[in-house]
């Protein structure tokens, strides 16, 4: 079975471990706020140089790991980096570079309260996703998947107001709840069917379970992922909303969505196999299932005046690309489907930087307010431009070559019908991103504000926005490292089949 | 061996009792000595039970004959790896409540009273351990009087008034358990001729189509229920819970309704056997009453305004978790309800700990009293915390084992349809025990002056931390566990 | 045997009316009767030691202590619990008498010397006791040697009972 | 039934006698009631131990030459033990009541629930 031998090594505990340092410090130095922010730059850099220093030896084709507690034997808290997993830390881990600096600005400029428990949950949950995307099994994904959950509760309801508590439990409790009822109930039938929790690339449950047992738990195992977003099990996303903007950037871009797509790119490729779904006939129905969320949310996303709104129903949309890419279980899908994962990120993460720089330097919050903004905020609009494009899918940015690879999966897994989900779907992401740059650069701003004059959010906002839109650029040119991670994972999961 | 260490079966039991006896003199010499005497005595059966659990893991069951007489003439202490384990829980609660206990009497417990107070904590201690460690059912009768009246002075010993009647409930309820007790011993003896469990165990096969087996079988389970609180009858545990002083609460909770637990499982599967409680379709109803409990406890802590109120409807919850592993008969599920009497002994006593903690320094019992304590209190809160993630069932934390394994063994025993079951009710405990953390440290603080310093938390924290370390090291306990629900499935139990 | 059937019918007609009387006193002095008859009973049935500590001890301090709260309480019983309450646990009292009687069926006979009862441990303390603790009276042989830790246990209620009285019911030294 | 009835006399009389002070156990509302009961049941219980002792044409349990059949000494010996048992308890009991009477004024259980209900939420004495 696990035929690929585990290189012994704990930097995947140190990449853990320095956010968690990087707690302590900054509760230390609660009273020096440049001290605290300088501890949450440094365990960031650390941590991203922690992360790509595995690159290497990755793309060798090892497999790094090294088990933490063994808490009964089979339950073990256990650390495995693969291509997947170090493809999601590699970009978790650098956007969060970009997210701290941008957060600083953020904070500073709107004086928020309580800004040292912030960087805590901020560094807590980047050591959880570290956590989650190093897990070697899923007892160690479902803890680190839960203290995602609570340690963002604090960032969600940030603000404390009774309307950021009520969205900040809406969170909590569909989080929470799912994972409890659902995710914990698809492990323990896991357990009990396969006899352990250990990912493997070709799948554990694999002629071990009846064909109606393989549903349930993979129903229950979709159900338990609300991270995701996939419907019924999405509307804690619009709720969490009123979050500070980084903390949406965070949740939409680099940590909890993109933990709830990636346990499900892990549940279907290591935990089901392949081979199995394909025998079940279940990738077919995840895919219609996720083609169906694609459609929906985009068109309710239409509809939202609210820009964030607007933003998190497009994410909704757009993590479902992700779970179809790797239901058409075919080697281009995966491939599409965990580009989009960073590729996504990238692109979304630009979009929330510029909700946050439109509202830091002129408190708006509706598109419909957004006329003309183009000639005062420059930057920040090309950055939302770029990152529009990036999102639908035009060359030359990133996000082509997700739905390019998509295209290609659709075809290889003969699934035609989802072409045109793609096809509809992009004329959706067009139809709601076009009009707010159409505003933004075309129409003169309302009576009584001046068209003139730059009016920029502060630099430390400014300059990571725009950074993340390059790199959405940049990565349709030099897509390198993360496509040849992706080309292991496929590999790895198409090996056996 | 020494004289002293082959006869620390006996001193077990007879060190806390000396000790009470003693306690009342020494409390005229000086008041200070009555907490140390305790203290130091829990610590030693502590020590010994530790002792005799490894020998028993080391060297197989130990069995001491009290006045040298073989059983089943004699009474014989028998020592397994199920007793064994049970008695270290008691002890190790016993000392920490102990500790604790100086510092909350003060407020709760007429001065004067607080030297009987430690001398009736000696006699439920030694009530406790003598249940776990005693071989004759008889004997375990006389042990469970000592405890339940210990337990009725103890609960009523505080300052207020409907303590009075909670006990008094109780010690209605708790006869009545008693004596159902005894009548499954008489029917027992009446078609025996012996009292002796191991005895019993070996002539009972033979007439296990006797209907005075059947009834006495009947009998012993209620008996055992209401003392343990199995819904529907947990009535009197709530008020009791509630109302008496925290150290009280605390020991009880922590340890009161797992040894009745303990004796529900050395009877249903030690005396009688796994082949007689599967053909009496014992686990069907236990089943129900289970997951009833499970249920019904959690909806009816959500429900309280009151903090110790719904921490008692959370314990009733608890023991149908205890019960649950009993009903599905196999040996994961079976371990998963032995390591929750240790694991929900560590919670529960930290949380009851806890609250006393808050009680006695801020006067609060309300659930909405407690907003914004995070701050002025983090220590205490912490355990707070970590013992509700517990409860839950949060990975790493002891809930999350004994959950883990009563879930497997659900699944293992083809009634997967209990799974969901504990699963809902980690979700409704996560919705009772969320609405307290978030107040504590989101809320804006109200208006409480602490008063006293506070030498509470030491065992508060050593307990609560516990419930992380074993919930990360658990092979230690899930493997002591592990032997005794196979040694009393396989029937080889004493 | 007459005797003792008569002395049981009486036992039964004294419980109902020490239960349903209204006067607590009446009942106190009932409940000592009842005591008093079942120790004569006991005699008949040859249990003296019991007998004569149920003459003692239930028929003597229980009715003291009755007494002593009767007289620090009150003497009536006022109205009686409601009829819903009453039929509640009437059931639950009839399904226990139910399970009760039940094993009665496969009961060995009262009196019955093949008794499993009779015959499996007590032998020996009937045949054995003399020689091996030297005492006559095999009653007091048991309880002292072979089940004296029952009785050390025995103790050790009596002295929790006096400590939970103090805890209870002493006063403050004012 | 008949030879149920007649051979087993005394055990159904010691059931009745445990049912009827079940009963008041549980079913009077006077705590001193409840007490009554509690004696009636475990004496009740008390006599069935004693009834399983008894031997056609035994003797008391005192070696004596002339026995030839003695009862079985056992069941006397742990009714010894649960008559302390059970007036402990009953001691235990009335202390109880009488405190409660003290704090309360009754001793009736739907009284006591009824003053619980309407509030007054202090410590005694």
């Amino acid at each position: 079975m696990s035929s690929v031998f585990i290189t012994q090594s704990a930097a995947p505990v140190y990449a853990i471990g320095v956010s968690l340092a990087a707690v302590l410090l900054i509760k230390l130095s609660e009273r020096n706020p440049n001290a605290r922010e300088f501890w949450t730059i440094a365990a960031s850099v650390i941590k991203f140089s922690i992360v790509a220093s595995m690159v290497p030896a990755v793309l060798d084709g090892k497999v790094l790991g090294c088990t933490l507690v063994t808490i009964v034997p089979g339950l073990e808290i256990a650390f495995k980096v693969d291509a997947l997993g170090l493809f999601f830390a590699l970009m978790a881990s650098l956007l969060w570079i970009i997210t701290s600096f941008y957060s600083i600005g953020y904070i500073r400029a709107e004086k928020e309260h309580a800004q040292t428990r912030y960087y805590m949950s901020f560094a807590i949950a980047l050591s959880a996703t570290m956590g989650v995307a190093f897990s070697a099994n899923l007892l160690t994904m479902f803890v680190f998947y839960e203290i995602i959950t609570l340690c963002t509760f604090p960032l969600v309801g940030h603000k404390e107001t009774p309307e950021a508590m009520a969205g900040a439990r809406k969170y909590l409790t569909y989080l929470l709840g799912t994972s409890l009822l659902f995710l914990m109930f698809a492990i323990v039938l896991t357990y009990s069917a396969a006899g352990t929790l250990e990912f493997n690339n070709q799948g554990i449950l694999d002629g071990n379970v009846s064909k109606a047992m393989a549903i349930a738990i993979f129903v229950l195992f979709m159900a338990g992922t609300a991270k995701a977003a996939m419907m019924p099990f999405h509307s804690w996303l619009p709720a969490a909303m009123v979050a500070p903007t980084p903390v949406s950037a965070l949740l939409h871009a680099v940590a909890v969505v993109k933990t709830g797509v990636f346990v499900v790119i892990k549940i279907v490729l290591h935990v089901f196999g392949i081979k199995l779904l394909a025998d079940i006939g279940l990738g077919t129905a995840l895919a219609y299932y996720a083609s169906f969320t694609i459609i929906v949310a985009s068109m309710i996303a239409l509809r939202q005046d609210n820009l964030k709104a607007r933003l998190a129903y497009s994410t909704i949309s757009q993590l479902s690309y992700i779970v179809l890419g790797v239901a058409l279980l075919s080697p281009s899908g995966i491939t599409g489907s965990v580009m989009h994962m960073v590729l996504h990120g990238f692109g979304k993460i630009t979009l929330f930087f510029t909700a946050g720089a439109i509202y830091v330097a002129t408190h708006k919050t509706n598109v419909s307010q957004l006329d003309g903004i183009g000639k005062r905020m420059p930057f920040t609009m090309a950055a939302f431009t770029l990152g529009a494009i990036s999102m639908i899918g035009i060359p030359p940015m990133g996000g082509f070559i997700s739905k390019w690879y998509l295209v290609g999966g659709a075809i290889e897994a003969d699934h035609l019908p989802i072409l045109l989900v793609l096809a509809a779907s992009t004329l959706l992401n067009a139809g709601y991103f076009l009009p707010i740059i159409y505003r933004a650069f075309f129409l003169s701003p309302p009576e009584g504000e001046s068209a003139e004059g730059i009016c920029e959010a502060p630099k430390a906002m400014v300059i990571p926005l725009t950074l993340t839109a390059l790199v959405a650029l940049g990565l349709f040119f030099f897509p390198g490292v993360f496509l040849e991670l992706a080309r292991i994972v496929v590999a790895g999961a198409t090996g056996g089949y | 061996m020494s004289i002293i260490t082959s006869n620390f079966p006996v001193l077990l039991v007879i060190t806390p009792l000396i000790v009470a006896v003693c306690i009342p003199l020494l409390g005229r010499i000086n008041k200070r000595i009555p907490p140390v005497a305790a203290v130091v005595s829990t610590a030693f059966t502590l020590m010994v039970s530790i002792i005799l659990l490894s020998t028993a893991l080391d060297s197989g069951p130990i069995s001491y004959w009290l006045g040298n007489w073989a059983p089943p003439w004699g009474i014989e202490y028998v020592v397994d790896t199920l007793s064994g384990f049970v008695l270290v829980v008691v002890a190790f609660m016993a000392l920490m409540v102990a500790l604790y206990t100086p510092g909350t009497i003060r407020d709760e417990v007429p001065n004067d009273k607080e030297t009987t107070f430690y001398s009736l904590y000696m006699l439920l201690v030694a009530g406790l351990l003598g249940i776990v460690i005693t071989g004759d059912v008889f004997n375990m009768y006389v042990f469970i009087e000592i405890s339940s009246l210990a337990g009725y002075a103890l609960i009523a010993s505080g300052k207020k008034r409907e303590a009075l009647t909670a006990s008094f409930n109780y010690l209605i309820l708790g006869t009545v358990g008693a004596t159902f007790f005894i009548i499954g011993v008489g029917l027992l003896y009446m078609v025996t001729g012996t009292l002796n469990m191991a005895d019993l165990a070996s002539r009972l096969p033979e007439i296990y189509d006797s209907k005075v087996v059947l009834t006495a079988f009947a009998f012993f389970s209620v008996g055992l229920s209401l003392k343990l609180a199995l819904f529907p009858l947990h009535i009197w545990l709530p008020k009791v819970y509630t109302n008496a002083p925290s150290a009280v609460s605390s020991l009880m909770a922590a340890t009161g309704t797992k040894v009745a637990a303990y004796a529900l499982i050395r009877i249903t599967l030690s005396v009688f056997d796994v082949e007689f409680s599967r053909s009496v379709d014992f686990g069907s109803i236990l089943l129900v009453l289970s997951c009833a409990a499970i249920i019904a406890g959690s909806v009816l802590a959500i429900s309280q305004t009151n903090i110790k109120m719904m921490l008692a409807y959370s314990s009733v919850g608890q023991v149908g978790y205890i019960v649950l592993g009993l009903a599905l008969l196999n040996e994961t599920a079976l371990t998963g309800s032995l390591i929750h009497i240790l694991n929900h002994a560590l919670m529960k006593g930290a949380l009851f700990m806890v609250v006393g903690i808050i009680v006695f320094r801020t006067g609060v019992e309300e659930i909405s009293g407690l907003r914004g304590l995070g701050r002025c209190m983090p220590f205490t809160m912490a355990a707070f915390t970590i013992a509700s993630l517990s409860m839950i069932g949060v990975p790493l934390t002891v809930g999350f084992i004994s959950k883990w394994y009563l879930a497997v063994g659900a699944v293992e025993a083809g009634m997967w349809y209990v799974v969901p079951v504990i699963l809902v009710s980690s979700v409704l405990t996560a919705v009772y025990f969320w609405r307290i953390v978030e107040g504590i440290y989101f809320g804006k603080a109200a208006n409480v002056t602490l008063k006293g310093p506070t030498g509470l938390l030491v065992p508060t924290m050593i307990v609560a931390a516990l419930c992380v370390v074993f919930g990360v090291a658990a092979s230690v306990p899930v493997s002591v566990a592990r032997l005794a629900a196979s040694a009393l499935l396989g029937g080889g139990g004493m | 045997m007459a005797i003792d059937i008569l002395l049981l019918l009486i036992l039964v007609i004294i419980a109902i009316a020490a239960i349903h009387m209204k006067d607590l006193l009446a009942c106190g002095v009932l409940l000592g009767g009842y005591s008093l008859i079942m120790a004569v009973l006991w005699t008949n049935l040859n249990a003296v030691d019991v007998a004569f500590t149920e003459a003692s001890v239930g028929a003597g301090i229980t009715t003291v202590l009755l007494i002593a709260a009767i007289s620090r309480t009150k003497r009536r019983e006022d109205d009686p619990s409601p009829f819903r309450h009453k039929v509640q646990m009437s059931i639950i009292v009839l399904a226990s008498t139910a399970v009760f009687v039940f094993a009665l069926l496969d009961a060995p006979n009262f009196g019955d010397p093949n008794a499993p009862a009779n015959q499996h441990v007590a032998p020996r303390y009937i045949h054995e006791s003399s020689h091996e603790t030297g005492v006559l009276n095999m009653v007091t042989a048991v309880l002292a040697s072979y089940r004296g830790y029952d009785t050390l246990g025995e103790t050790t209620v009596i002295f929790t009972a006096g400590m939970c009285l103090v805890m209870l019911l002493r006063r403050k030294n004012e | 039934m008949v030879e149920l009835i007649l051979g087993k006399f005394n055990y159904l009389i010691a059931i009745a006698l445990a049912m009827i002070g079940f009963y008041a156990m549980i079913a009077k509302s006077n705590l001193i009631k409840k007490i009554i009961g509690m004696n009636i049941f475990q004496t009740a219980v008390f006599l069935f131990y004693i009834s399983i002792g008894k031997v056609h044409g035994g003797t008391a349990p005192i070696v004596w030459d002339k026995a030839v059949l003695y009862d079985n000494p056992l069941p006397h010996v742990l009714i010894l033990t649960a008559i302390v048992v059970s007036v402990s308890t009953t001691a235990v009991a009335f202390a109880l009541i009488i405190r409660i009477q003290k704090a309360f004024g009754t001793i009736e259980e739907d009284k006591i629930i009824e003053i619980k209900r309407n509030g007054y939420k202090g410590d005694m004495e």
